[in-house]
């Protein structure tokens, strides 16, 4: 099982999580996060002295699957997310050793 | 009010004292010492430091409003709407002094009799005997003017709401100013100026016609120019609501718009008359109080939960309702006019959202409908004719429609109206003000 | 006041005259305008003035209410807080106009004569010659109303902030009408109705039971009934605060008050008699303040922190104390009794959290106990009967507590009472409304 | 006012009369009944009522003080500063009661003649004949001390906003005491006391020198003492600024301000005068208004951004700025004193900025800056000296600073003035007070 | 060593904290996140509309512990976490490569 | 490529920044959170009754890395965010199996 993490621009989230309901994912958890990269900051005053502000709202989604979805998860986050602008984001894949329903007790990809 | 159109005569001979011509018409006293040690003198003291406090009360409706409006819209925008409440109340009152005030009550100097007044900056002498009136007014010059001034910049500020969220900063201030300036005047003088309207016996009180329509349907205007937020209206007729950030700050916003009433309603008296002054007091509170339950239960049948946000418009029709007859109805007729109103409020809000008419606060269902409304009722209760309301509560209502549908072309075309999508969807905070409103917190997004 | 004995004939008489039968007794003028050239008609005027002016004020207070009372509690009962205090003034001063205030100032209407009176609209006629008052009282019929409707939709809005967070918002609203339409004037007719309380020498300015006694018991009958908030009190004996959501808001809340209870105090002069309305203002700023900087230190030296909530409901305390005797008693009388009520309202906070009273405002100790105290304060030192003080007091506050008690009771047995564990859980804003205070704002889980 | 002189003649011989001592001199009548009777009562009642609704309104304005410099200060740091607000307005009360009127207003009781006022406590006895002024002034003894004791608290709050989200609270707590309690009535007594500033000729009508200048230079001069907030100074001279954390509070400081201001200058005309009090209005409103667009073009000239908090602080600077003429200019003329405040008050701010003087909510620019701004007009506008004008507010700043300057200092020695940089890092509110302001909503860290 | 995710209702992290104390662990951090999963949201309504909130507010426990004790915290989790009711959550098991303690540079397992 | 997590003071979040971006990282996502630790919470006060905060706020930074440089990063992190007192925070190094830049579909290292 891979968990999929996917940072990206705040008002994409609804169209990634409708993305993901057509290919049958229906579980996600979704974290409000502030995001540093390439994208720069806008420059904001307050009573005449200038700053920046670096750090830039973004979403990260964090999605179970099983490994013969997770290309296609991926991908699919991918299309959905994409404006083609700068800070469009990033998927970070990693292994998921193991998955528990905490209602039922399942495991594994049962449990996602 | 009647006794109206005698007080323009006397201002008039008050300006002309100011002004450095000869006094010629005190009936009574020939000096203010005189008028000081007569009889008549207490009851001046207490009619002019009741305008005043009115006023003062009045004042509170723009921080009602800006409360009010930064509790119905979200939280990018809120910055940008307190800014604009600011600047209204300081352009407003400043237009008002330079040129709106004689434009509104133009006694004589009409550049189109009885339809469009002269206008021109206040007095500055502080001479006293001039601004005392004599036998007719009960107040000074200066009371007369702040009172006024106190709710001329409320049209602009009726507009703010409906517009918010989306109009460019500086073509709402250029947008915002003029009809201040020029529009809101107009229709005033056609009244409260002796204008055509008032030589027809129509009867506005304290302005459900004259402020609160002319404000809606110069707001709804605006809208249809603007067109709605983004994202409000999908695809097959769908509604997605734009949900206010703070009902805290919405309901401070109607407590205090409620408070100020006391003083819009209550000093539109002109003096502090017991019992009319006492009057109104009960009507205006008494449709109020009826228009919020009203409202409450209403929207509660219609939407099947009890909505803080409806039951706060109800409150707020029950006060326009009210305002046009405030004076002339009585207190059962007062809890009718406001139970009407309460209900109106929340099928107009339902209707406009339907025709996909994009007002964040209800700003055209409260002031526009139910200003309307409110006019009409004196036709109906407080002895008014219904024909000449109806006709005066629609020129007035088509007046400010077309003028400010007029103006926010015209910007729409030299400035550019709306903001860029993206600004949109960022907020106005940063887009236009580089500033947020609560940087200490961040806000979720849905 | 034993001038409201006074006034009650005189209101009779005025009464009489609205309601169309001849007008008998009109002392000294035969016409409104005979009256309104005489030499009394100045201080008529603004002796009327100040009334209403105090009744805006006293208007402001459940502004201070609303704000104190949703601060104070959780984000997620926000909505419902604020609706519940928006439905209380639009119902209670209906409630008021349609039975109560006739109830209350029953003159000579009793149904069981001193104890009870009967109730009955209040008259529609706008004709001004009966409402005008003779050379008794110093305001109209409507300014009378107004000022009290004020205050009596006061009662209901102390209950609210101490049954907050898990009644049932149908169930409140019926519980809230019955007391303000029944409960409240009945209390209020024995006193200021010229009851059988007045009849025996009872003294009570302004309400520190009429009013804040009354709701404060009443309160804690609702609390009673209801029951603590789930998770608040753990076993063996500990407390777990539940915080509330904004010290803004809470602070906005009592700052309000303060200000309202100018009108409040001062305006129960029902004149604008120059030395008496200083003094009463003079009184309660000071005994504000000591209250409120008595449960500054004393809390500090208790809880070893200076604590904000305890010095805003310090300042409460110090005004509900003052309010039976603000009259009545010297600047320096005035700073003890409020002193002393900053004492004890925190040691009465902490009395009931230590016997599972769960009050999440400090309503029960704020307006039960010190209304206890302010009452008792008049016959140390104002010059009232001690003895005739505390049944008074006790009938009052018993009274209120027994009447809540079963329609609470009623209530819980028809309607149910409580929301449900998981509604309480989620908070009453979604459950009971379907809305979200802060929707752009995600509340943080503790 | 030069009418003040006269009325400390009249305060006396009330106090004469309260003490217990013979009434000497009741110049017409002979008994409260005469004077109750006589055709000056009524005049009497108006003035006596307008100057307690004032002290309601200048009351209004620690509320607005309150919400304004929580709103511009962080969220961590709010619980103190509404503590520190609540504190301020009950011992300011208090302490004014003790010895600060009489000290203020020693008429003939000076420890060092025309220069430091003796004090006292104010009378406890209720009399009326006592408290009722003759021929002289307009007002009782009471609702002259009300009035002014809402004013003397208002140093203490404009120095609370200065050095706030880095002072000890006890620290403040003491020296807030000390200067409301000793320094403020000391420059008091210089001009409205009949010192020797008065008797120079000085004029400073509501007090632009002797509240508003005196508060920011006490405030400097706290600032100074304590040193910036930990992090906003860089090196390189780079600033980085520290937001407030809510500007929907700020903003509703700022219209409660604007409507105290009403009470603050109209009530300082110390009667009802139906042309004064009209004009004093209209001139504050509109320098309000002025000083509101001066600063949001200003700002936005400089800044590029039109900045809200700015045009907040403009409001401010008009209405500090017409404070000490409001009586003595005209219309156009306050237009412009406001105007030039709004400019001043923007270059004031980035002034104090580039000098490391760190005032988080402007308070020194404000208050201070514009204070003598105030002042000076009306040497240029209002017909006073300018010279006089000069002194007097220099002397009046100058005392402030060094007063405050000392009295920090030695606290600082003694106590300690400044929290630990763990404590500033981690907020008073923790820190000081063991409390959150929002414990539903998680700050974000920057 | 494992990382340990589990997203529980918010009103069970007192219990499951608790419960971890006990089995003796001493350090975790928590997050608030917004689940999507077969649980569904409610439909409110504003101003005449209805809308229906998807996300429900959920909170993200992350601990990291050693392999030996890795399925007892799971299970302790589990059993703390559970109502039985839809939106229980899920647990997540990611293996974890190393771990430091900032304070002592320690490493490994001896800095959890 | 290893995901790495940093569980910090609030305070220290500019500092670990910078350092991170001298040794030229210059993209990182950061979450609020909340800690529990060592460290002890503070006991509050409301209205009388006192009360425990457990969780301390803490903030979690984020960061993709390639495998040669990690070590170098925890260094860093570390350094930058080190007090000495108690409650530091954590560095937890789980293994990153692919990253995606969402606006060019680059993949694996280019992508971070
Ligand atoms: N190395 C990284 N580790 C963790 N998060 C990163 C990393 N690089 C970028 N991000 C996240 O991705 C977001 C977008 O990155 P950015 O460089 O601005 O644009 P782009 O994705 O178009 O290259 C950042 O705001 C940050 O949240
Ligand atoms: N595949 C998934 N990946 C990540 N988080 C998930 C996934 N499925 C569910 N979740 C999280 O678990 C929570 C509970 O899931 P849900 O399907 O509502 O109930 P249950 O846990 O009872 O099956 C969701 O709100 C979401 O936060
Ligand atoms: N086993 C763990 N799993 C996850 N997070 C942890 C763990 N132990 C500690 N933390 C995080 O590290 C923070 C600091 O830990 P703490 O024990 O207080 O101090 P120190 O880091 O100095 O040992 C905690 O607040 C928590 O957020």
């Amino acid at each position: 099982m891979k968990l999929i993490s996917a940072i990206i621009k705040p008002f994409k989230l609804e169209e990634v999580k409708e993305a993901l309901s057509e290919i049958g994912i229906e579980g996600m958890t979704v974290t409000e996060v502030k995001g540093f990269g390439r994208q720069k900051g806008h420059t904001e005053i307050y009573r005449g002295s200038e700053y920046t502000v670096d750090f830039l709202p973004k979403v990260k989604i964090e999605v179970a699957v099983s490994n013969d979805i997770a290309a296609n998860t991926v991908a699919t986050m991918v299309k959905a997310a994409k404006t083609g602008k700068i800070g469009d984001g990033k998927i970070f894949v990693t292994p998921l050793e193991d998955a528990v329903r905490i209602r039922t007790d399942e495991r594994g990809e049962s449990a996602i | 009010m009647h006794l109206k159109y005698n007080r323009f005569i006397t201002f008039f001979l008050g300006l002309i004292a100011v002004m450095g011509f000869a006094c010629t018409g005190f009936a009574e006293w020939e000096s203010l010492e005189q008028f000081q040690e007569s009889a008549a003198y207490p009851k001046f003291l207490v009619d002019n430091l009741w305008l005043l406090i009115a006023a003062g009360l009045v004042f509170v409706m723009h921080l009602g409003f800006a409360t009010l409006e930064s509790g119905l819209t979200q939280s990018k925008n809120t910055v940008n709407i307190l800014f604009k409440n600011v600047f209204i109340i300081c352009m407003g009152t400043l237009a008002y002094a330079v040129w709106g005030f004689n434009s509104m009550y133009p006694v004589d100097n009409w550049i189109w009799d009885g339809v469009i007044g002269k206008g021109g900056p206040i007095p500055d002498a502080t001479e006293a005997v001039g601004n005392l009136t004599s036998d007719y007014a009960d107040y000074t010059l200066w009371t007369d003017f702040i009172f006024q001034a106190m709710f001329a910049a409320t049209a602009a500020t009726i507009i703010s709401g409906a517009v918010a969220e989306r109009i460019k900063l500086g073509s709402f201030m250029v947008g915002a100013t003029i009809i201040v300036l020029i529009g809101y005047p107009i229709t005033g003088s056609w009244e409260w100026g002796a204008g055509w309207l008032d030589r027809l016996g129509f009867a506005d009180f304290a302005g459900s016609s004259l402020v609160h329509a002319f404000g809606g349907f110069a707001a709804l205007a605006g809208v249809m120019v603007l067109g709605p937020r983004k994202g409000k209206y999908l695809e097959g007729g769908k509604i997605k609501p734009i949900l206010g950030h703070s009902m805290p700050l919405a309901t401070i916003g109607v407590f205090l718009l409620f408070l100020g009433w006391f003083g819009f309603n209550g000093g539109s008296v002109l003096s502090a008359d017991a019992t009319l002054v006492s009057l109104v007091f009960v009507t205006t509170a008494l449709a109020a109080c009826s228009g919020g339950l009203a409202s409450i239960f209403a929207s509660w049948m219609v939407l099947k939960k009890p909505d803080l946000s409806m039951g706060l418009n109800g409150i707020l029709a029950g006060l326009v309702g009210i305002t046009a007859g405030a004076d002339a109805v009585g207190t059962w007729e007062a809890v009718l006019i406001g139970l009407i109103a309460g209900v109106i409020v929340v099928f107009a809000i339902l209707f406009f959202d339907k025709i996909r008419i994009d007002d964040p606060v209800g700003a055209i269902s409260v002031h526009g409908v139910c200003g309307i409304w409110g006019t009409l009722a004196v036709g109906i209760f407080g002895g008014g004719d219904f024909l000449i309301q109806l006709l005066g509560t629609l020129s007035i209502s088509a007046f400010a429609f077309v003028f400010a549908f007029v103006t926010f072309s015209l910007i729409n075309v030299v400035l550019g109206l709306r903001v860029s999508e993206e600004e949109e969807f960022g907020g106005l905070d940063i887009g236009e003000h580089g500033q947020e409103a609560y940087p200490d917190f961040a806000p979720s997004s849905h």
